[in-house]
């Protein structure tokens, strides 16, 4: 018998799941009881069937992120430890509601950057571009800040989640 | 006809015209980048060349380089596709000169259509009507803001080599005017290698409706009828259709008439399409010509039954049109919908990655055009087009409950797509309605986010599922050092 | 409309009439076998239910069974496909009685047109021509003698509930009769369960050719044009196109307009397709009309762009047809070959497995109307009919070159297929040149073998390298029993 | 460095494959010389490339069966140990113009008997039907010969490869 939790849209959802014979598992959902016979698995493809009905399957892995591709839609599920220690990340996020550093939200190339180290912005100016697949991306200031450090030059290949700016709240 | 032809193109469209090649009993020469090694093109074609390099001017737009490759393949005939080369008249013209046949009209016809500017002009000749813009070669700062100021805002700045929304900015203050026009200008020079710009009126609530246009060498022009464009993102197209339900049959026929003139005032060959704005009360005025094939050529193929890029070649070798216009018949519905490497989790921002599965929608009249395959990595090099979805029914209505079911069964992971947002355009009322002007996705998406979704109990169970087998896979391998090369070709499961 | 519908089928035809309910926004239920427990159409179904058992005698053609689930699940319709329970007039009858709608005609249709004898009294008093036969009921050896002579050798035995050359036999010579007779009722009564036979002319020469009916509740009955399955191995249907070459458009006016009398002579409702012989001097006599859709159908889908299974639920929902005959246009040209689980290397026997990949031919205008997925096994309990490609193009030629491109691209692996025949079919002079008479086969196939592929090096280095990294898999894991158990899901790959 | 040998059509063609780097072989067949990049593998799939050109192959392994999908199509070829203990095969089966049995050519049922042991029968006699897939199938007599054993009854059902009746030539 094993747990799993998943979460999706910030809901938790705690699978149990039981091997109860020779390619056979029993999973527990929502209160509802799932019999899984595998018949196949190549690759990415689980060929399953659930409650006695037979379906092509895909599971992705990518991390903790799960992609279950299940009668055609693809659903995207999140693996967290537990409930707790997933309500607490959560919680952190929640109370930071100014992050004093800019990340870039997708890899790319920097091509022009407005500003400079020590410069007063106001919300939502323009403090660099982005450019991937041929557009481009303006990246604006989140609040009325003071920029502390620019991490890249223009022309700079950038990764998805490297800090680009360091910032200050104006009012701080 | 032709013995070989080389694609200068990558991706879906580069998929789709090696079919056509091949059908006709041709040889279909591909080229590709260094990122493209793995590339669904390389997979169909016939012969494959290899350009070093990553960036597209390194590689799909280096003439030099395809020019040496078409000569090296010994081709007869060159086949651009869209984007990247196709507009690009230096290029038709070193082709001819090469002694190799360009699938697509004579140097200059790309080359007065091209230009804006000069499109303009002829259209004012040819008694087209036009949309009011300044195309002069002043283009300072001092002179644009007069110029907006007359035409009156708001103003679109536009690449004169333009297409596709690259290097295209809407203006509503004239203070926005600079930075728009220096970031038009920064995208064109990057996606057509020319800067050039101008401004023109934007007309608020506008529908985008064009006309594909087919020439042959023997002055015979033909319009295979309209398509609806308006659904569209930043200026990128996201969903076309065929016919426009806005046009009435009267509508229709002068559209359709003012695009063949438009064609016949540049003695227009091969595929192109003319694109007019068409306002809410059924005014209509030449935006462009798109000297080439267009992405969404499907839904004609789907509503006309005419295979344009098999034409386009036969066109190419010397055939005349093996109909007239009226055997040429607008049948049923059909609809494309462009799926794009853009995460709309994460403001619609590129997503990149190895695709892992993709199980398109198979169906009745449900046409997949995939630029990609299981194993390929999609990179930030090229258009984030990955694939289109054209579905064809007797109605608009029933087109659209099969593009939904469609739609709802596109297996792909691996990468983020435009999926979801793609679901909530077809199922929204306005769209079902037919209310689609090009304002459409600023007018009801521009809050969006991404719905929560649904999830049924039996994707947690198989998820949960995959974990226990990895789990106890892992265990039961523990003294061997089972995945410590994440590369190593056995536990590639 | 209804809301649930269930679909007493399996396979692609199941996977197609889902496709169908679903796009009509209502829910599918499907049925299925214990063989069948991993097959496609409970994939896609909406709900499913077992039927225990294995022949089709318990489980798809198990009207009791069947009755109870469609109570249980509380549909509104019951969609029969083709094949099983299709014309089985009994089941229709008993489907209404439940106060379910049979997605069919009416018991009685099905009934006079099911029985080929009375068929043909109906034909003949309807004025629609029909070949000499005898449909007696002294079924006597002597006396099918003695009839046999009267008619002429060769003589076909055929099966009255019949269809799909199941309980079909060719008679040369008297003495072949009596075999032939008894075979052809063991087939018959598996197939039908029912095992009344009836002696027929064979003509020489002869082309098959059926057109396409579709009848509402109000009374409408219109033709969609007709279809040309002249090519049969075996009296089972290999390759069908529409239009048919051989027709000029006044035999095919008068085919078509025959056709219609015939639907009208039993009220006919839904669709149906009426079956003709036409000789090389184009006269052609009425052969029997099957009360059901058919294999070939999406053929028709392509030339004339109506959807037939989604027509077939509006019309039993007592819809009217949304259109009249004259807004019917048959275009272009559409074929469609059967894939079928057949080894042409061993005499066209079954083959049986499971399916280890599947990657249908994806392009313009190609169709893939698919029973299979990778995974699913392949048994002998039912039809060999593994998927059906049908492609459409503007002309004949044209289309043959696309089916030629999807053939030499439909990737399957797992069982064997008779793709390596229909490529031999598609690609000979006689077929190109349309000399398609229902003897073709016979005639340029008889002794057929499947010719020597030409193995290029890929292919060989490809399993080269395949066994060099199982030989290095083993070798690194020699030390753990990894592949002791053939099913642990950790060795799938 | 390693050599593998595959038959088609009664001929033998060697491959000598040998790795060169992380994920590169070098394979020599009918003296052309292929470099092949392994890029991925997930179950059947192969995603390869040879000699810089990117390929999706699929592989599927059935005993010695190997059934190769390049480029759309699918080849069948059959692994064979060497050169030499192939030819020798060969040779035994062309020696043999007589089986002194009739295997079944399909999985299936035996839905009728003709014969009974010890009937003579002449050559292409219908012996018994086979029904599969809902068709029947008639078995014939290869030559003119004696029934000696039947080893199915009415309503068996046999797989591929099973002995259904053993014979002797009629003039031995």
């Amino acid at each position: 018998m094993k747990e799993f939790y998943y979460e999706v849209n910030q809901e938790i959802t705690k699978v149990t799941i039981q091997k109860i014979g020779n390619h056979v598992w029993k999973a527990i959902v929502n209160e509802r009881e799932l019999t899984i016979h595998l018949d196949d698995r190549q690759s990415t493809r689980l060929d399953v069937r659930i409650n006695g009905r037979g379906y092509h399957c895909h599971i992705d892995t990518q991390g903790n992120d799960r992609f279950i591709s299940w009668k055609g839609s693809t659903y995207a599920l999140r693996r967290v430890d537990s409930l707790a220690s997933h309500v607490q990340n959560l919680d952190n996020v929640k109370e930071k509601d100014f992050e004093p550093e800019i990340r870039s939200p997708m890899p790319g190339k920097v091509v022009k950057i407005h500003v400079q180290e020590g410069d007063i912005v106001v919300a939502k100016q323009p403090l660099l571009i982005l450019e991937a697949m041929k557009m481009e991306y303006v990246i604006t200031a989140p609040k009325d800040c003071i920029i502390q450090k620019i991490l890249f030059h223009e022309n700079d290949q950038v990764d998805l989640g490297n800090t680009l700016i360091t910032l200050t709240l104006k009012n701080e | 006809m032709f013995k070989k032809v080389l694609v200068a193109n990558r991706g879906a469209i580069a998929v789709r015209i090696i079919q056509a090649i091949q059908e006709l009993g041709l040889t279909a020469v591909a080229i590709y980048s260094t990122p493209d090694e793995r590339s669904l093109h390389l997979h169909w074609a016939d012969e494959t060349y290899h350009i070093p390099g990553e960036v597209p001017q390194d590689t799909y737009l280096n003439i030099h380089a395809i020019l040496d490759i078409a000569k090296k393949s010994k081709v007869d005939a060159i086949h651009p596709g869209y984007g990247f080369l196709s507009e690009n008249a230096e290029f038709a013209e070193k082709v001819n000169k090469a002694g190799i046949t360009f699938v697509g009209p004579s140097p200059e016809a790309i080359r007065s259509m091209g230009l804006k500017t000069e499109a303009r002009r002829i259209m004012q000749l040819a008694n087209v009507p036009i949309v009011p813009g300044y195309q002069g070669e002043d283009r300072s700062t001092k002179t644009l803001l007069d110029k907006a100021e007359e035409i009156g805002y708001p103003i679109l700045v536009k690449a004169s080599a333009g297409g596709g929304g690259k290097g295209m900015k809407i203006v509503q203050v004239p203070s926005e005017l600079e930075t728009a026009v220096e970031s038009a200008k920064r995208e064109a020079l990057k996606a057509f290698g020319d800067d050039t710009i101008y401004l023109e009126k934007y007309l608020e609530e506008p529908r985008h409706i064009e006309v594909q246009i087919l020439g042959d060498h023997s002055g015979n022009i033909i319009h295979l009828f309209e398509r609806e464009c308006s659904i569209q993102r930043r200026h990128q197209k996201i969903l076309e259709e065929a016919p426009s339900i806005f046009l009435t049959p009267k509508i229709r026929e002068n559209i359709c008439c003012a695009a063949v003139n438009a064609a016949k005032a540049v003695n227009y060959v091969n595929a192109g399409t003319v694109e007019f704005i068409v306002d809410k009360f059924h005014n209509f005025y030449f935006l462009e010509m798109n000297t080439r094939l267009q992405v969404e050529h499907s839904v004609t193929e789907m509503t006309t039954g005419v295979d344009i890029v098999k034409l386009q070649l036969k066109i190419a070798a010397g055939e005349s049109l093996p109909f007239s216009q009226n055997e040429i018949l607008q049948k049923g519905h059909s609809i494309e919908v462009r799926i794009y490497a853009e995460d709309p989790v994460n403001n619609f921002l590129p997503s990149t990655g190895i695709i892992r599965f993709l199980e398109p929608p198979i169906g009745v009249n449900i046409r997949n055009d995939l630029g990609i395959h299981a194993g390929v990595p999609v990179t930030l090099f090229y258009d984030p087009l990955l694939a289109k979805l054209t579905v064809f029914d007797s109605t608009r209505t029933t087109a659209i409950e099969k593009l939904k079911w469609a739609i709802d069964r596109y297996g792909i992971s691996g990468i983020r797509t435009n999926i979801p947002f793609l679901r909530e355009i077809v199922n929204h009322p306005e769209f079902i309605k037919g209310n689609t002007t090009t304002n459409f996705i600023e007018k009801f998406f521009s809050n969006w986010n991404v719905p929560h979704q649904s999830i049924p109990d039996e994707a947690f169970a198989l998820a949960a599922l995959s974990e226990y087998i990895n789990q106890e896979k892992s265990e039961y391998h523990s003294s061997v050092d089972f995945e410590s090369d994440p590369f190593s070709p056995w536990i590639g499961e």
